[in-house]
């Protein structure tokens, strides 16, 4: 049993371990704008400057300008995309399943895993409050193999039970030992915390070099 | 000569939405008849135009109501009308949603002006629009 | 004394906080990038069209692509002060010292309350692997001045120690109870943990109905 002393220190570490992600998740997007806005910027003004250097034929001109037009293009993918993965808004707007449909079809094209997805249809337009919850759940799980697994095959499921949703996120890899994750590693923690707090359930199926992992998030579909 | 195709823009950006009414304006065969910056004042000023504007060009991020729920009600209480999606977003779940929902185009908000021209154009001649770029990726 | 259940529920209801403020910070810095670069975008695209327009004079495409190199610069400070906001980049660069007067400068034009503020000189150069710390702890008590103390006159010091370096935020405020921190409220607590995360401490002298607030923190100079 924990006594109340370990339990307050494992508090504290949280708060500044939360404290850190926070500042590190910050730091990342600047730094993820930086790097794809400011030469987009650069190179367009640069662009322009290119087009002043005048007397240019109208061949010259067009194609100066045809150039330039592209980079504006570029750029807007680029904020769409930082955007997206941010908060897809698809989420907001059209909730989990569309959401993560997305995300998975996109996912699939850079893992080195073959990803396997099954949503069931009648759940296409299941809306939850919890919608934001389970998206994020699943990119952590999604994480948690790509840095540990080790995995050749990932499954993912949406399956639609009589009261409750269940996403599985199941991998063939390494698998480990759920009651005993060392200190200072928080993504599964956090997971569980969040289910819970959507008044649902976070379950783990794995053991140390056996087949894999199951990761199972339950949700009341009606919920709270 | 014909009518000019009536125009209605709602877009809660307000420097674009007048650039955007410039250049369907600069159009003989085009007329902007009203803009609105979010979907709740621009549905209420259509409904004391006539005739109805012909195609609605309709962002969807804007405060207030969304532009899905607009396409919608625009859709169910106007159905002769067209509705165009002009939005930065190229989420093909938008595409679907929107289109379900009863608009009869999609441009992305990179789109050229020729591209919105012959969008506005089409969808008000009865055809839908879709850009190239938006494509499924499954 | 806090019960060990008290304090595992303290520590969960701090996890779902921490989910729900990280996502909410998401939401908002995605909605601030597409509004200001969705129509910078559009409006780009339409002035390099303006230029195809031809036939023009020198004089005529030298005017409008002024229009749209003055659009990129435009476009270059919004992503610049998106940026900022996330990560002030003259923290990394120059320190607390400097980032903190730039924000309070700023800051100071869209407040109700006069602020003053003090800066030891000697602290000009001095930098510190705390200073992102630092930086958020004064956004943190500034802005609880703004939510809560109804104040007049604030005054921010930093304060050159032999050993310590002392940031105080002191308001005329309301004032409040230190002690009698009702739970769902994490601002203060996050505050103390991150001093305490970086060997340092927060201190809080404040009544209610009293003169004011003065926060305090304090930190090693050469800190951990
Ligand atoms: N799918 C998986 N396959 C194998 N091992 C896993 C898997 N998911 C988690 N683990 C193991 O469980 C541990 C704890 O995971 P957890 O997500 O809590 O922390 P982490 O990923 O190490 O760090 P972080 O706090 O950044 O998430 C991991 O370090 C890893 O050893
Ligand atoms: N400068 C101040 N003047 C007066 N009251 C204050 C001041 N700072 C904090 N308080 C009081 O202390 C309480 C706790 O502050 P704290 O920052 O922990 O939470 P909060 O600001 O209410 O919410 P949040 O969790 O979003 O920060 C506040 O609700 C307020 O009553
Ligand atoms: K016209
Ligand atoms: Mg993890
Ligand atoms: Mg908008
Ligand atoms: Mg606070």
């Amino acid at each position: 049993a924990r006594t109340l002393r370990e339990s307050g220190e494992r508090y504290q570490a949280f708060v500044r371990r939360f404290a850190q992600v926070q500042e590190e998740e910050r730091q990342n997007i600047s730094a993820e704008l930086h790097d794809r806005m400011s030469s987009h910027l650069f190179l367009l003004r640069r662009g322009i400057e290119h087009c002043m250097d005048g007397p240019l034929t109208q061949g010259q001109l067009d194609e100066r300008l045809g150039v330039l037009s592209s980079r504006v293009g570029d750029c807007t993918q680029d904020v769409r995309s930082i955007m997206n993965e941010l908060r897809p808004t698809v989420l907001d707007e059209l909730g989990f399943f569309e959401a993560a449909s997305e995300f998975l079809a996109r996912h699939a094209e850079t893992t080195s895993y073959r990803l396997v997805c099954w949503f069931d249809p009648a759940l296409k337009h299941w809306r939850s409050p919890n919608d934001a919850m389970l998206f994020r759940l699943l990119k952590e799980a999604l994480l948690n193999v790509q840095k540990h697994a080790g995995a050749s095959n990932v499954e993912v499921t949406l399956a639609d039970g009589a009261t409750h949703v269940e996403l599985i996120v199941a991998d063939d890899g390494t698998g480990f030992d759920p009651h005993n994750i060392p200190v200072g590693h928080y993504g599964i923690m956090t997971m569980r915390e969040r289910a819970a707090g959507a008044g649902g359930e976070l379950l783990i199926d794995s053991e140390p070099g056996r087949d894999g992992t199951r990761i199972r998030v339950l949700l009341a579909k009606a919920s709270s | 000569m014909t009518r000019p195709i009536g125009v209605y823009l709602i877009d809660d950006h307000h420097v674009l939405r007048q650039a955007i009414a410039d250049m369907l304006d600069g159009q003989d065969d085009l007329r902007v008849v009203g803009q609105a910056g979010d979907a709740k004042s621009g549905i209420g000023e259509m409904e004391t135009l006539l005739p109805y504007p012909d195609v609605v060009v309709i962002d969807l991020k804007m405060p207030g109501q969304s532009g899905s729920s607009a396409i919608a009600q625009i859709a169910q209480s106007h159905p002769q009308t067209k509705i165009l999606v002009f939005t930065m977003y190229d989420n093909p779940a938008y595409v679907w949603s929107t289109m379900n929902a009863g608009a009869s185009g999609y441009l992305l908000k990179s789109a050229s002006r020729a591209d919105l021209l012959r969008a506005v154009r089409s969808v008000a001649g009865g055809g839908g629009y879709l850009q190239a770029e938006v494509t499924m990726p499954l």
